[in-house]
């Protein structure tokens, strides 16, 4: 086990190059970010002297040198836009997103996980079909317009929530949180379902498929014959080999929820690293972009290391080796 | 003590309603072991799902009635059928790698089921739990008892299975198969618990199987069923050793034997209706075609001091992953145009030779002879080495050996075009239609899909291609061990007719020792990658010398001339 | 077994699955009105001189708008309608296009891991990691960058799209991937395959003629479900700014039009592209869903 | 039953926003789209920065709400005799935030600080050759030729205490790392800046011993960036904040309906125009003319400019908000000339008949380039123009990207005819002649935005004229030569003035100027 955890960590490493190197590739071609640094008054001269400080005009594998080894050094380098340190800036951000994705995450388990189980007993019946159907016309709709839509709902003609921002949190030590207070959660909650709704769809879809599956299984065949009673079945039973997979699939999407928060984040102007990643966008700020790809990587790797965890721990078959 | 009377269920489908039993009735004594056996789809699983109320919809009871006791198990609502499940009866499925849920130790899966149907502490529960173990034969069950499932052997999970259905004392169990997944050894060992419980705790057992010798081994009373109707019942001994029905009478007269060796198979009429391939015109085409090919010589095939070994999945930086010998120094030889019939329990290497043969594994060490000349071994072979066409394979599961998503004639054209021995696309169709003949299907089976052909006619099938590649060596890896008797014996007879016609060599793979008597000149036993025992066949069935086949011959059940089958002395006896 | 459940069951299901029927007809509507716009649609969102700024955000008629445009126009003067068809047209095409680019990337890099597994294996599986590390949106900007960079600006806007494509079938390959390794594992011990590599057989045909076929069951799943994510991606992108210009209507660009006009009352240039987008969305994918079942008998 | 619950539950927190925004009522909420990326008045010449430093800064001179200038920590100035510069007077007593008082040697380490290479806003001191200190309150400017305008042109100028920079080691602008001024500052202007969390949040409190005489009732001011222009309205809309600027033009008469708010709209002075590739001798994006440049020929420029229907424009694009520009400032910008106030009007039959003349009588295609998130509607307004262009016969081959990569684009000359929008930065026309009408010169740093390279060897003599004209009756009469010339010679198309959105509460009075800066001193809330 500790080897198997090994061997994925150096995997996680080869990724986490990669990344950098396309990283890399990428915000060399965003745009130039001198005209966007200067003012109209500033003359070429000054842009091209700018630009040679800046090492702008470096042949490119000088400067995916400096960037990678700077990066191991821990040294991220200064925005060009605001000159503030990026780790700063960064870890300023983390916060934010981490909980508005681990939000939608929750939500999407604690209510997609109940649905799939529901939609996978009663397979046909109304209600299932109405949750299907609502559903999967949830994800149909891109995430800027359901987000734009509940904030005008919500926000403005019901007056319930707040329209934008992530409002007063808490602060533990460099981690502020919006767990804490009532008035927090009032702004993450809109985000933080809009983000979800995806995540929700595709976990009640696995669920359910999965759940079949294993509702058709020998061994929940010979519990019935043993007269196990139904709610046993189902969630002793079922719901935990059910489990399995559906764990390494939500995994995965993790990552992308990190990234899809990008548009949640624009929408809801939830001062997440999404939204600074898009700023930085429309200033080529070349450090900070590098560095976002390279820190979303990380957490994908970090996501399917944990995955690979659980897995571990909730797969006897993984965990104990030895037959007896 | 379980009285069905005229039961008949039903399954609306799509083409009209399609009445799975009609109009069966049985009982079953307490203590007794009833067996119901038939072929696929005779409905045997059906009568017992309907017996503890699990029939998959849309199936239903039509009509008749289902008793236990004084209890009428069908008007039971929903909650009671509940109850009655586990507590009154109960089910043993036929894999046991399957039937445990993997995440629960058996500990809780016991208890829990043990308390489902009885008020009793969780500590009561767990010396029940581990008592029911040491009775199905669990030695220190009160350690494994906190084991997984997986920690399991196949023979172990069937006893765990068993005390799981055990574990509510139970008047009635239903066992589906309950052996046809494990080897003969364990096999025996697990019927004669089932018969132990049956004596001591006075439980009935409605058994159902396709095996013959399992029945006479373990039944007092059997069921013959067939396309869901009774053929014929009444006490072991006298269904089995003085059939009535016709249809027992031939199905009886198809299973192998294993105390005689006939060169031919008596084969019952079946659904497919065929008798052993009838000549016709351009079977004699295919005929005249195979033999215009090579010399028509055997050719000899031999093994020596082959050597496998599989390296597992690493699992540790500092431990090396373990080895596993599959084969170890094995030799072996075939004379041509002889069979030789290779024996063995599941792991025992059968497999991995015919891979070896085949090229499809790499030895760690040995060498291959075809005739005198050397055979490459797998990496050594070429795509286009010539022993690709001479040797062919036919394999076991005749479901899978055949791309579903391709033509009949697609499937058999492939040697044809692929060795280069017909060029002509037209011809090709002709050969493989023809050939289709010779091995008894008929010729418009070529624009078919596989789906289409029944089990034995997929077999036909499969030979038929390995036919047109003009072959001389034939390596048969469980030809008919996922065949019904009669049409096993049909393909069986098949085999033999090809094998002697085209003076084939044939390397035969079973597990079946009957079977093997039936078709091999020689013979082979393997266990655990060596080689125990070779040497002609019928001296080695007449006088096996190794323990290890004597073993096997007598745990192999065998029903003619067993005496007193059904009486309970025998329990004691094997 | 597939080929059968396609030739009868496959009708047979369909035709007692009402939301697949419905689904399969909104797709039909749309997906022709998409490959005849240029017959149906009465002026081309592309030929600037057919329309003119005079007729500007002009309401659906039943609002009291001009007889001459059903759903009233956009801000350029444009009939929705047409937009509509030209922008579902150009949609589905970047839909189709990436999905089939990602299948045969993926099918292919997936059959070879799966088959050949060992080293090969490991390296197509890292490559996958690394791009499920990059998400779509990324995978987007990353490519648009890179084209931005290479291409000189006089091609850039007309090879938009086809950036599009690339980004898009990036970010979907995986799946694919996954999917037909996997299948692959299961598929290569089966009798059949063993009988093709006995025989000898090129492994390129074992693979595709012998291994394929089998195993388009689920991948076919994939393909539809993914033709879904593909057209929304595309949205999402356009919402980005990383997406197609304004002037190439897709139905994600004119969602992204429409967004402006969501309060100022303009109520249909938002809400009409979005009706339709949706409508497409979510029948394609109960499309896929049946097909799911279709290929899964089990599971119905 | 259910359902209630929540609607408990979320009713419940609503009402605790009421209750938060309720409490502080002089608590000033706004937002805008972009967030100042600095609090270093000299770091970078960017509009979000200086708009909102003016509130926290000051400079010598200062504009008043109708733009013209009026003395700050300089309360009078006047040209010194003898050599060419001007004189400021310092105001006395003023102090810094952090209560350090103002001298002349603050300025000068200021303009040491703005003139050097690490500041964007040097170019402002490009005509000074030296600064000189007379006394504490008192400092000359020398400039190498006479420079009417100066006073005009550093307005944005803003003074730091030279002791606070200098201790904090902020002496210069931070180039690569960050330094103290970037995140702080201390300034003599009405408000101090009392927390700043960069894209997020910052927030202003009123300097209780600013010098100037208090016009607001402000007691706190905080400024939230919201780049989704529809999620800014939305929070108008829902109160979280009081004022925003802009919204998008096609949204005011729905905010304008609503009770409690008010839109306020203006002209802003940034004149949206199309440039033309003079020098170029070939078109880039042509299909059918690849051997020759139409747009050298006046009358195809001409018919260009006869092309566009500003007024539909108008009235689709931007509701009726917008002012038609015949010059590159709008009215009443110093400088702008009065007689060539009247702009080619629409008329596609005189625009035909030109092409024809010029030898196109079926015209011929050609690459515009836009940016599709500089102004406001862009993009819509390039698609308008390129349709119009086509009903012509010129066949606009539209191509729209940000802005990030559009300059590049523009300094490569990779264009056939390009948007701009340009707004004076010292609100006179010299501003526009210098950078756009002016033959390109690097040495000089002159024509540095005349992309197109128009080229007009007496309007290349005018300017430096100009500049240094005292009397403005002459200075007007050279300046209304230059526009007269590039007039006939169709130089650009000027289009229209962009117009100046905001929208606030009712209950919020401000001033809106014509430069779209934003000053919270002149904000009361009922």
């Amino acid at each position: 086990m500790a080897y198997f955890i090994l061997k994925r960590l150096f995997q996680s490493i080869f990724v986490m190059l990669a990344v950098a190197f396309l990283a890399f590739s990428l915000f060399r071609f965003v745009g130039d970010p001198v005209s966007q640094m200067t003012g109209v008054e500033t003359s070429v001269q000054d842009q091209e002297q700018l630009r040679e400080e800046l090492g702008l005009n470096d042949p490119f594998v000088v400067q995916f040198y400096r960037f990678t080894t700077d990066i191991l050094k821990g040294d991220f380098g200064y925005s060009y836009r605001t000159r503030q340190p990026v780790n700063e800036m960064i870890a300023s951000r983390i916060p934010a997103t981490i909980e508005l994705g681990i939000t939608a995450l929750m939500i999407s388990l604690i209510v997609g996980i109940p649905a799939g189980v529901y939609t996978a007993l009663r397979t046909r019946g109304f209600a299932t079909q109405t949750i299907l159907l609502t559903t999967l016309v949830g994800v149909s709709i891109p995430t800027f317009v359901i987000g734009i839509v509940l904030i005008f709902l919500f926000g403005v003609t019901l007056g319930w929530m707040p329209t934008f921002g992530r409002g007063g949190t808490v602060d533990l030590g460099g981690w502020t949180t919006s767990f804490l207070t009532l008035e927090g959660w009032s702004y993450l909650i809109l985000p933080a379902i809009t983000l979800g709704v995806y995540q929700l769809t595709l976990t009640m879809r696995l669920v359910r498929a999965e759940m079949m599956e294993v509702m058709r299984s020998d061994y929940i065949r010979f519990a019935t014959a043993r007269g196990i009673p139904q709610r046993k079945l189902h969630y002793r039973h079922a719901l935990g080999n059910t489990m399995i997979p559906v764990i390494t699939i939500i995994g995965l999407q993790f990552g992308g929820v990190i990234a899809f928060s990008i548009v949640t984040e624009s929408v809801f102007q939830w001062p997440g690293m999404g939204l600074l990643f898009l700023e930085s966008v429309r200033f080529v700020d070349i450090p900070v972009m590098g560095v976002y790809l390279v820190v979303i990587a990380f957490f994908f790797v970090l996501v399917n290391l944990v995955v690979d965890i659980l897995y571990l721990m909730i797969d006897p078959r993984l965990r104990v080796k030895e037959a007896i | 003590m379980l009285t069905v009377e005229n039961l008949t269920v039903q399954f609306p489908g799509r083409f009209g309603t399609f009445t799975a039993i009609e109009d069966v009735s049985l009982t079953i004594e307490r203590g007794e072991i009833h067996g119901l056996v038939g072929e696929s789809g005779a409905g045997k699983s059906t009568i017992g799902a309907a017996i503890i109320g699990l029939l998959q919809p849309p199936g239903f009871v039509s009509n008749g009635s289902i008793h236990l006791g004084d209890t009428d198990l069908l008007i039971l609502g929903d909650d009671e059928a509940h109850q009655t499940r586990g507590k009154r009866i109960s089910m043993i499925f036929q894999d046991p790698q399957t039937s445990l849920n993997p995440l629960m130790t058996i500990e809780d899966q016991l208890i829990e089921t043990i308390q489902t149907h009885e008020d009793i502490s969780t500590e009561d529960a767990r010396s029940r739990a581990i008592s029911l173990l040491e009775e199905t034969g669990i030695e220190n069950a009160s350690q494994r008892i906190k084991a997984y499932p997986h920690q399991f052997s196949g023979g172990m999970r069937q006893r765990v299975v068993i005390a799981l259905a055990l574990c509510t004392n139970p008047e009635l169990i239903i066992a589906d198969e309950p052996t046809t997944a494990l080897d003969v050894a364990v096999q025996s060992q697990v019927l004669d618990l089932i018969r132990g419980l049956a004596n001591t705790r006075g439980i009935g057992f409605l058994l159902i199987t396709h095996d013959i010798g399992v029945i006479a081994q373990t039944c007092q009373n059997v069921t013959v069923l067939r396309g869901g109707q009774v053929m014929e019942h009444g006490p072991t001994q006298q269904v089995l050793n003085a059939p009535e029905h016709p249809y027992t009478q031939s199905l009886m007269a198809a299973v192998p034997r294993l105390d005689v060796k006939l060169d031919r198979f008596l084969v019952p009429d079946t659904e497919e209706g065929v008798e052993t391939a009838p000549i016709g015109r351009s079977a004699e085409d295919a005929e005249r075609w195979l033999r215009s090919g090579d010399e028509m010589l055997g050719q000899g095939l031999s093994m020596e001091g082959v050597t496998v070994k599989f390296t597992g999945a690493r699992d540790s930086l500092f431990r090396k992953p373990e080895v596993f010998v599959a084969l170890d120094d094995v030799s072996m030889t075939i004379r041509p145009g002889t069979v030789m019939g290779l024996v063995g329990e599941s792991g025992s290497g059968k497999s991995t030779m015919a891979k070896v043969l085949t090229g499809l594994v790499q030895p760690t060490a040995g060498t291959l002879k075809l005739n005198d000349s050397t055979l490459p071994l797998a990496r050594q072979r070429g795509r286009k080495d010539p022993s690709r066409r001479v040797i062919q394979m036919v394999f076991q599961d005749p479901y899978s050996s055949l791309n579903s998503r391709h033509r009949i004639g697609d499937i058999l054209a492939e040697p044809l075009w692929l060795y280069g021995l017909e060029n002509d696309r037209a011809k090709r169709r002709d050969l493989a239609a023809a050939m289709l003949d010779l091995v008894g299907l008929s010729a418009d089976a070529i624009n078919r899909y596989p789906h289409q052909f029944s089990g034995g006619q997929r077999q036909r099938i499969a030979v038929a291609r390995s036919l047109l590649a003009r072959p001389r060596v034939l390596i048969c890896d469980e030809p008919t061990s996922a065949l019904d008797v009669s049409i096993q014996a049909q393909v069986l007879n098949l085999l033999k007719d090809l094998q002697a016609r085209f003076s084939l060599t044939i390397l035969f793979i079973s597990h079946n020792l009957a079977v093997v008597r039936q078709m091999s000149d020689d013979i082979t036993v393997l266990k655990s990658g060596k080689v125990v025992e070779a040497g002609p066949s019928e001296a080695f069935f007449n006088d096996p010398q190794a323990d290890y086949s004597q073993e096997l011959l007598s745990l192999t059940p065998n029903y003619v001339g067993q005496k007193g089958v059904a009486s309970q002395t025998l329990v004691t006896e094997v | 077994m597939m080929s059968r459940f396609f030739q009868s069951d496959g009708v047979y299901y369909f035709l007692r699955t009402p939301s697949a029927i419905v689904a399969a007809i909104i797709v039909v509507i749309i997906v022709g009105g998409a490959i005849f716009a240029p017959w149906i649609a009465q002026s081309n969102p592309y030929d600037l001189a057919s329309f003119s700024l005079m007729d500007g955000l002009l309401p659906p008629v039943w609002q009291g708008g001009d007889p001459r445009f059903l759903l009233g126009t956009d801000n350029q003067g444009r009939d929705m309608v047409s937009s509509i068809l030209y922008g579902a047209r150009l949609s589905l095409f970047i839909g189709f296009m990436s999905m089939a680019i990602a299948t045969v990337l993926g099918v292919g890099l997936g059959l070879a891991a799966g088959y050949y597994g060992g080293r090969f294996d490991a390296i197509v599986m890292r490559i996958a990691d690394v791009q499920l590390a990059l998400p779509a949106i990324l995978t987007a900007l990353l490519i648009d960058g890179i084209s931005r960079g290479l291409l000189p600006p006089s091609v850039q806007q007309d090879l938009r799209v086809v950036v599009l494509i690339i980004a898009i079938a990036l970010s979907l390959w995986v799946n694919f991937a996954r999917t037909a390794r996997a299948s692959v594992f299961v598929e290569r011990n089966k009798d059949y395959v063993q009988a093709a590599m006995i025989m000898g057989q090129r492994p390129s045909r074992v693979m595709l003629r012998h291994i394929l076929p089998n195993i388009m069951g689920p991948l076919l799943v994939i393909m539809t479900v993914d033709l879904a994510s593909a057209i929304l991606l595309e949205a999402t992108l356009s919402f980005l700014g990383i997406g197609l210009p304004a002037d190439s209507p897709s139905l994600g660009t004119l969602i992204r039009i429409g967004m402006q006009f969501q309060l100022s009352g303009e109520w249909w240039i938002l809400w009409v592209p979005t009706i339709v987008l949706a409508a497409l969305v979510v029948s394609i994918n109960i499309l896929g869903d049946f097909l799911r079942d279709i290929f899964n008998p089990r599971l119905r | 039953m259910k359902t209630s619950r929540i609607t408990k539950a979320t009713l419940l927190v609503g009402t605790i926003l009421v209750g938060a925004s309720a409490a502080n009522a002089e608590t000033f909420r706004w937002a805008s789209t972009t967030d100042p990326q600095t609090m270093d008045p000299h770091a970078v010449n960017s509009a979000p920065v200086l708009s909102f430093l003016n509130n926290v800064y000051e400079g010598l001179v200062r504009r008043d709400r109708g733009m013209s200038i009026e003395g700050s920590l300089a309360e009078s100035w006047e040209p010194l005799e003898g050599e060419n510069g001007w004189r400021f007077n310092l105001r006395e007593g003023v102090t810094f935030a952090d209560g350090a008082a103002f001298t002349a040697e603050d300025v000068l380490f200021s303009y040491q600080r703005a003139s050097n290479e690490a500041a964007d806003v040097r170019s402002w001191f490009s005509p000074v050759t030296d600064v000189r200190v007379v006394d504490d309150y008192t400092v000359d400017f020398i400039t190498s030729a006479p420079n009417p305008l100066f006073p005009d042109s550093i307005a944005n100028f803003m003074i730091l205490d030279k002791d606070w920079a200098e201790t904090n080691d902020a002496a210069l602008p931070a180039t690569d790392a960050e330094n103290f001024a970037t995140m702080n500052a201390n300034g003599t202007g009405p408000f101090m800046l009392s927390s700043r969390d960069p894209g997020v949040q910052t927030v202003l409190v009123p300097n209780p011993n600013w010098w100037g005489e208090v016009e607001h009732n402000v007691t706190e001011g905080i400024f939230t960036p919201i780049g989704n222009s529809a999620t800014g309205l939305a929070a108008l809309l829902s109160g979280e904040i009081d004022f925003i600027q802009p919204i998008p033009l096609q949204d005011a008469a729905q905010v304008e309906e609503r009770d409690g708010y008010s839109v306020l709209e203006g002209e802003e002075t940034r004149v949206i125009m199309f440039g033309f590739p003079h020098e170029h001798d070939t078109l880039l994006y042509s299909t059918d003319v690849t051997d020759a440049n139409p747009f050298q020929d006046v009358r195809v420029r001409q018919a260009a400019a006869h092309a566009i229907d500003i007024d539909a424009i108008d009235r689709v694009l931007f509701r009726g908000k917008i002012e038609p520009a015949s010059q590159l400032v709008p009215a009443g910008i110093s400088g702008y000339s009065e007689e060539n106030s009247d702009r080619l009007g629409y008329d596609p039959d005189r625009a035909k008949e030109l092409l024809a003349e010029a030898g196109y009588p079926d015209g011929f295609s050609f690459g515009l380039k836009c940016p599709n998130d500089r102004y406001i509607n862009d993009e819509a307004l390039c698609r308008a123009a390129a349709s119009m262009f086509a009903a012509v016969g010129m066949d606009a081959e539209l191509s729209t990207g940000p802005v990030r990569d559009y300059w590049p684009q523009l300094r490569e000359d990779d264009f056939d005819m390009y948007l701009l929008g340009w707004s004076p930065g010292t609100f006179d026309m010299e501003h526009p002649i210098r950078f756009l009408k002016h033959t390109q010169d690097d040495e000089k740093r002159l024509g540095s935005w005349n992309f197109g390279n128009f080229s007009n060897a007496r309007v290349d003599e005018l300017l430096p004229l100009i500049q240094q004209e005292v009397d403005l009756e002459a200075r007007q009469a050279m300046i209304d030569e230059v526009v007269a010339i590039s007039q006939e010679e169709m130089a650009y198309i000027p289009l229209y003035t962009q117009p100046l959105i905001w929208a606030a509460k009712d209950n919020v009075d401000m001033v809106q100027r014509a430069d779209n800066f934003f000053l919270l001193r002149w904000v009361t809330v009922e």
